[in-house]
């Protein structure tokens, strides 16, 4: 098992390479230039050009992509043009926020979706089942800014319940996890419901009840168990979705996350920053992804024995 | 090593603080909860029966906290609370003595200054602020990103612990006017020699830095031992020691929810409050929405390097056709004033009597046939930032030229962009604001004079750059004050620009606020505010 | 399975042979939702048609008169003016042309770009694969929005620009899936009499495998349509969509936001806009998947 | 009879559906002592499996409908049991073992859980006793007790086959309801699991239903046979009398259909046309369309199950009209075979 946790992580290796690589070239290409806002409205043509002397901006890109990839390798990832603090200290301070929202979220999104799944498929194809999948089809259709602002519209501003921006406690991240996990529990929910519908057909589940277990029982230790390995992917795949969708709940809710941070940088055309975080990003990812690998272990002896075997 | 250690541990509490990140758990918690956020209980404070805590929501983070290299007002308004400037510039636009009580000129060249002799830093062990501080703060600006507000400055000497002179170029008006920049303000020599870390944050204001999470808040707090409290001699009002315990700024980037915050009592200050949403704030009993005349102009302006806007009379055309009561309806919802002087309203000289090129649809055609097109039949693109006011001005000038045969597309972009296109002299017509609230020299050097790197329109005309010399050079003042005013109706005349309006100052706040300093230019000064119960 | 008569016998009737895309087409229409959809994408395309010529461009979407402006829904204005006294129902309209030219425009591109990625991939094997998927899995880590934004501050904003950023995130959707399909397919005894047989691999892929590709990749084909429009306007709220004074549903959204309280139908009808098409389109995928895939027969 | 298990009583189940209606059992009527054997045979679709999950009120619910009929179960009529009760009665007093090994046990839970579950769902027992009889119970399959803690796709299929049995027989039932246990396996695997079942039978003196089309395995196990054709027994009686005194046409048929290794080389005569569609019987008898003795009276009434007499025992009847005319004899019996 360990062998085969050190061999996803050098998978990670050539991912990041090629990421820094892609951000890195990609944010040389945009157009605007950071000395400028550096600089400020004031600044002359000569401050202009000593400004981009010193920070090497005027180097070839193949050289400041060296430098930049030898930086990363000591672990140092260089600081941000414009709060000049270090790139990856500014992300770590970030993170926990974004981790806190989409955590928030999935967890809201579980607790909606799971029993939603498990209650249409049980009741298939009866008014109940059209009613969760409308719920459903409205999670996927919504575009999540625009239920922000509606849930800021509601609970804040008419019922004042819920703050309506900024972070302040946990009262403060129901609203933005709400509007991130909706769009979650829907795609969940659907998951939920087709694997809970082939596992009810299967054979493994007549014989608990011709064990004499009750419809509960066969539902929930039999059935649930068996259906939690595709729910788990799908949760797994959703890991992007969070980090999309907490961008534009992080602008909607003014949540200092890292959507709103890679944002913001590429405005200010803070290179450093954007490639730096964004390598960040898809790193969590990949260990977000790895830990979701792990879990089917835990759910599904045939897989371990896969790992087992391999690793 | 370390730090790649670092990122290695990092990445491992990474993944478990994905797996365990229990700490989202948004159950939500009993409602009506609308007491006063923010981590700190409000206690009332026994003496003036005030709140422990100032909580001041702004439009914009704040990103960099070192003086000297950053130029972003949001920075200067937290910073002017925890570091003092050699001279003090009032909210009238007259400049008094700051830490520095007397300057005067002993030649072209030499200015000598005189310091308070009781001030000392922030920094614990009360070290007094002597020249050494002055002169290692001013050669350091010379260095760093503020250079520019130092123009003009050869080198600072010590004449002795509390007198030091100054020597410039040559003869300058304003240029003790720029010893009062935020940038400018002095830190501690020996902070920086003893390496203490970000050695910036040692100031001698009634505040000191406290702590700062990008994005979330950035607090301050009061200096017991502050030298304007303990000193026996007389202390200028700017200088007397704070109230509230702690002022927190945060950032509310969604204009509505930071409207929605103040209304619910989580932010005790809303900065730049959305304009239509003025009145559900009027109606709210205990919140004072306050206006007065800004500072802030928004231009429309030409290359004129590039054709066909090199013609000044087309360019005159296109003046008239802008019909600016409508921008300024659409944009503040009238919230601003219009003016015809290209310099900012509330500057010394400030003059609008010029006859200038007021919205005549007629007039625009005939200047149009003058300039050599009668049907127009031009298209350009209009290049500006995709931030509020912005897309409603473009549109409604969109509208209006199409009027005079000019079909314009709009080509929105980022801050970023259209600064470096502007300076790289690539766009044709472009919108954007300037801000200035103490020297006339940043208005029209930094404008309009030759090769200045805020000269967006690329304009160069010889008797424009003649004009901005002698005005800044001018001893006489009544000749200094004609010379203005020959450039300001010169300018427009020559139409590089078309000034669309000045924005007001607008800011909601909790009807409770006293103590509060505001400036038309928005960089506001909290030291002294509280909110009283 | 060549083209299979599928004989279809309803209480005793001759029983009638119906070719597959019929057989689909009965299938679909007996699901209720997916018909919706099918009924509602119709009236929208109609809508985006005629547009042009219901509403002049200049004048009505895009040509401004203050006096009017910021009236709620009334007879005059069914929608309501926005703050420019532009009559929001018109732009809704026309803004329907958009967000069906970026939704099918960008997800035609990436249909096109992934179903040769995957097909190289699913086909091919070995380290065309590895190299495929490495690649798909970077693009997969990086949150599309963040793809999108950069691709867009890099070429610049217009519509063209938007749908190049958006059939990115398409193109990886439809790299997967075909590529998974092709894998299944491949190892079916067919293809390998096929090989027997001599075809050439073009046509083995062209006449065999994408034909049984065809049911994932169209699933997958409407559903991505609706999660492009969203990604549209999600960009647009990030204000990098298309320029103003284009009447994008996105645009729209954004724009009214801060008009939340005193005109809060500026917001509140774009949004729906959005989510009814959107919706539209799920229902059809999902009828679609339903039908394509007799497996799932309830 | 005081030792009856199980009598069922003109049982009739259909499958409801939008498209069509399913008659799968069409009254079925049978009684099974103690100890005894009954093998329940028939073409697929006949009804044998259904008849089967009615006897555990397992038929799956939305679409299956048991119309009418009764079953006694111990005395005890299972259809007007309430839910609890039934979960008491199943796998207590009767189990189950079903067809395909490979998917009837739950791939996710060890081989010894899956047993023990049903034990501690009847019995009042620890978790430790409970996987202590489950060990006990693997080891009387013919399985080592140490691989109670493997998961069910480190078997073989055989193997499989065995846990199921274990899981059944782990309250030792009164019933014991195999459905066509040994199609899934191969032949020498067969041999092994029915030579279990037939020890294991006589070691608890439990009473089964085997539900099989193999009649090799009846003839090899069963006390009783009925052969089942469209939802209804068309002849019932012991083995003996199915065997060498075959009465009814279907049933020689499926003799017919056999190849048999004393005449090789003999043309086999597979039954004419195919199964009824169950949601549109054919009228009367609904083996008439095939039956090559069939009269016109066949297709008028449905025939009802009639002693046969002679010198068969007297449990064998037959449903079929043609023996009103008494020298009505099947071509099978004339050759004295």
């Amino acid at each position: 098992m360990i062998k085969y946790i050190v061999k996803r992580l050098l998978q990670l290796i050539p991912v990041i390479i090629v990421t820094s690589f892609l951000i890195y070239w990609a944010m040389n290409l945009t157009s605007g230039d950071p000395a400028l806002l550096i600089a400020g409205d004031k600044a002359t043509p000569e401050m202009l050009e000593q400004i981009r002397e010193e920070m090497g901006l005027n180097d070839p890109f193949l050289v400041r992509y060296g430098r930049y990839m030898l930086g990363m390798i000591q672990g140092d990832m260089g600081e941000s043009y414009i709060t000049g603090k270090d790139v990856f200290q500014t992300f770590m301070e970030t993170l926990p926020n974004t981790l806190m929202l989409g955590g928030a979220a999935v967890l809201i999104a579980v607790i909606i979706a799971l029993p939603l799944g498990i209650y249409t498929a049980i009741h298939q194809s009866t008014w109940k089942d059209n009613v969760g999948m409308v719920f459903a089809l409205f999670g996927t259709a919504m575009p999540n800014f625009w239920l922000g602002l509606m849930l800021i519209l509601l609970f804040s501003l008419k019922l004042g319940w819920f703050p309506s921006g900024g972070k302040a406690g946990f009262s403060s991240v129901v609203l933005p996890a709400v509007t991130v996990g909706y769009g979650l529990a829907a795609l969940i929910m659907r998951t939920t419901r087709s694997s809970m519908l082939d596992v009810i057909r299967q054979d493994y589940m007549t014989t608990a009840r011709a064990k004499g277990c009750s419809e509960r029982q066969v539902i929930f230790r039999h059935g649930l168990k068996n259906a939690l390995i595709p729910i788990i992917t799908a949760i797994g795949m959703q890991i992007s979705m969070i980090m999309t969708g907490s961008v534009l709940a992080e602008t909607v809710f003014s949540w200092p996350g890292i959507g709103r941070l890679v944002n913001d940088s590429i405005a200010r055309r803070d290179n450093e920053m954007v490639t730096g975080a964004i390598i960040m990003c898809s790193i969590c990812m990949c260990l977000i992804n790895l830990v979701v690998d792990l879990v089917y272990a835990f759910f599904d002896p045939r897989i371990k024995a896969q790992y087992a075997k391999k690793g | 090593m370390k730090k790649k250690l670092a990122l290695l541990m990092c990445l491992a509490m990474l993944a478990t603080s994905v797996i365990g990140c229990s700490g989202g758990n948004g159950e939500t918690t009993s409602g009506g909860e609308t007491s006063a956020a923010g981590e700190t209980t409000a206690a009332a404070d026994g003496a003036t029966g005030h709140k422990d805590t100032l909580i001041i929501g702004t439009d914009v983070d704040i990103n960099n906290l070192d003086l000297q290299a950053q130029q972003d007002q949001i920075n200067n308004i937290v910073l002017k609370n925890t570091h003092q400037a050699l001279v003090w510039f009032t909210n009238e636009g007259e400049f008094e003595p700051g830490l520095a009580t007397s300057w005067e000129n002993v030649d072209d060249t030499h200015i000598k200054f005189t310091l308070r002799d009781d001030v000392y830093f922030n920094d614990g062990n009360k070290t007094p602020m002597t020249a050494e501080d002055v002169k290692f703060t001013l050669d350091m600006a010379m260095e760093s990103v503020s250079a520019p507000n130092l123009a003009g400055f050869v080198s600072c000497t010590v004449d002795g612990d509390y007198e030091f002179t100054i020597e410039t170029e040559s003869y300058n008006n304003e240029f003790v006017q720029s010893l009062a920049s935020q940038n400018l303000a002095i830190q501690s020599k020996k902070a920086y020699e003893d390496g203490v870390e970000d050695p910036y944050y040692i100031g001698t204001g009634p505040y000191k830095f406290d702590s700062w999470v990008q994005g979330e808040y950035c607090r301050l707090t009061k200096v017991e031992d502050y030298w304007g409290a303990t000193t026996d001699q007389e202390v200028p009002d700017w200088a007397a020691p704070g109230v509230a315990e702690t002022i927190d700024f945060k950032p509310y980037v969604e204009a509505s929810s930071r409207v929605i915050a103040l209304q619910a009592g989580e932010i005790d200050v809303c900065v730049n409050p959305p304009i239509n949403e003025l009145p559900f704030l009027e109606e709210d009993p205990n919140i004072t929405v306050y206006e007065q005349a800004g500072s802030r102009l928004f231009y429309f302006a030409f290359n004129v390097t590039k054709e066909p806007w090199d013609n000044q009379t087309l360019r005159q055309a296109v003046a008239c056709a802008i019909d600016r009561d409508s921008v300024l309806q659409a944009a503040v919802e009238g919230k601003g004033t219009l003016q015809t002087t290209i310099l900012n309203r509330g500057l010394w000289g400030f003059y609008d009597d010029m006859e200038g090129f007021d919205y005549d649809v007629e007039r625009a055609k005939e200047l149009m046939a003058e300039a050599g097109y009668p049907d127009g039949g031009i298209t350009t693109t209009l290049t500006y930032a995709n931030s509020s006011p912005y897309e409603s001005i473009a549109t409604i000038i969109q509208a209006n030229l199409a009027e005079i045969g000019i079909t314009v597309t709009l080509s929105p972009c980022e801050d970023a962009t259209l600064k470096s296109t502007c300076v790289n002299g690539d766009q044709e017509l472009f919108l954007w604001r300037w801000n200035e609230d103490s020297k006339v020299d940043f208005v029209y050097r930094d404008l309009f004079y030759t090769g200045s790197g805020s000269n967006y329109h690329h304009y160069s005309d010889a008797r424009a750059d003649e004009l901005t010399d002698l005005v800044a050079t001018e001893k006489d003042p009544d000749k200094r004050l004609e010379y203005a005013q020959e450039l300001q109706t010169y300018l427009v005349d020559a139409c590089p620009q078309v000034p669309l309006y000045i924005a007001n100052l607008v800011i909601a706040y909790n009807s409770n606020l006293q103590g509060q300093y505001f400036y038309g230019g928005g960089n506001h000064y909290w030291a002294h505010a509280y909110i009283a119960e | 399975m060549a083209k299979k008569a599928n004989t279809v016998s309803t209480n005793n009737d001759v029983i009638k042979s119906r070719s597959q895309f019929q057989e689909v087409f009965h299938r679909l229409l007996k699901n209720k939702g997916a018909v919706i959809g099918m009924i509602f994408l119709l009236v929208l395309v109609i809508i985006a048609l005629i547009s042009p010529l219901a509403f002049d461009y200049e004048t009505q979407v895009i040509g401004q008169n203050m006096a009017d402006r910021l009236q709620g829904p009334s007879a005059a204005h069914w929608f309501g003016t926005d703050e420019y006294g532009r009559d929001l129902f018109a732009r809704i309209m026309w803004g329907s042309r958009y967000s069906l030219i970026i939704g099918f425009g960008a997800v035609t591109i990436g249909l096109v770009v992934g179903t040769i990625l995957g097909a190289i991939a699913g086909f091919k094997g070995g380290i065309w694969d590895q190299l495929i998927m490495r690649f798909i899995d970077i693009f997969y880590s990086i949150p599309n929005i963040m793809i999108a934004v950069v691709i867009v501050s890099v070429l610049g904003t217009s519509t063209v620009n938007l749908v190049i950023a958006l059939s990115f995130s398409a193109a990886t959707g439809f790299c997967r899936v075909v590529r998974a399909a092709v894998m299944t397919v491949r190892d079916q005894e067919y293809v390998e009499s096929s090989y027997a047989m001599g075809l050439p691999t073009w046509k083995i892929i062209a006449k065999h495998i994408l034909p049984n590709c065809l049911s994932p990749i169209i699933v997958q084909y409407t559903l991505q349509v609706g999660t492009t429009i969203i990604s549209a306007s999600s960009l647009s709220f990030l204000g990098i969509g298309v320029p103003a004074p284009a009447p994008e549903w996105g645009a729209l959204l954004s724009g009214g936001r801060s008009r939340m309280r005193d005109a809060s139908y500026l917001c509140v009808l774009p949004g729906l806009a959005i989510l009814f098409t959107v919706l539209a389109l799920n229902l059809l995928g999902d009828g679609l998947r339903d039908a394509l895939d007799p497996k799932l027969k309830k | 009879m005081a030792d009856l298990v199980l009598d069922i009583k003109d049982l009739v189940v259909h499958y409801e559906t939008e498209d069509a209606d399913v008659h799968a059992v069409n009254g079925i009527s049978f009684q099974l002592g103690k100890k005894t054997t009954l093998g329940l045979v028939g073409e697929t679709g006949a009804g044998k499996t259904t008849t089967a999950l009615s006897i555990l009120n397992l038929v799956p619910n939305p679409p299956g409908k048991i119309k009418s009929g009764s079953i006694v179960l111990d005395g005890v009529d299972v259809l007007k049991l309430s839910q609890e009760e039934l979960e008491k009665v199943r796998g207590n007093d009767v189990a189950m073992i079903f067809q395909d090994p490979m998917t009837a046990l739950n791939p996710v839970m060890t081989v010894g859980e899956q047993i023990a579950e049903s034990v501690e769902l009847h019995e009042k027992v620890s978790k430790q006793e409970a996987m202590e009889r489950a060990k006990e119970m693997l080891r009387l399959v013919g399985i080592a007790e140490n691989r109670a803690y493997d998961y069910p796709h480190q078997f073989s299929g055989g193997m499989k086959q065995r846990v199921v049995i274990a899981i059944a027989l782990a309250c030792n039932p009164k019933l014991l309801i195999a459905d066509e246990p040994t199609t899934a396996l191969d032949v020498t695997i067969q041999a092994q699991v029915l030579e279990l079942m037939k020890n294991l039978i006589r070691e608890y003196d439990m009473s089964m239903i085997l539900i099989t089309h193999d009649l090799g395995v009846v003839a090899e196990i069963c006390d009783d046979v009925a052969v089942v054709y469209a939802g209804r027994i068309v002849e019932i009686g012991t083995a003996d009398d199915i065997f060498n005194h075959t009465h009814h046409p279907y049933t020689e048929g499926l003799f017919d259909s056999l190849p048999n290794l004393k005449e090789r080389g003999e043309e086999l005569q597979p039954i004419k046309g195919l199964m009824p569609d169950p949601s549109n019987l054919p009228p009367g008898c609904s083996f008439a369309p095939r039956c090559p003795y069939a009269t016109d009276a066949c297709s008028k009434k449905v025939p009802e199950l009639r002693p046969v007499g002679g010198t068969s025992s007297s449990k064998h009847m037959v449903a079929c009209d043609a023996y009103d005319d008494p020298k009505f004899c099947l071509r099978r019996n004339k050759d004295g075979k």
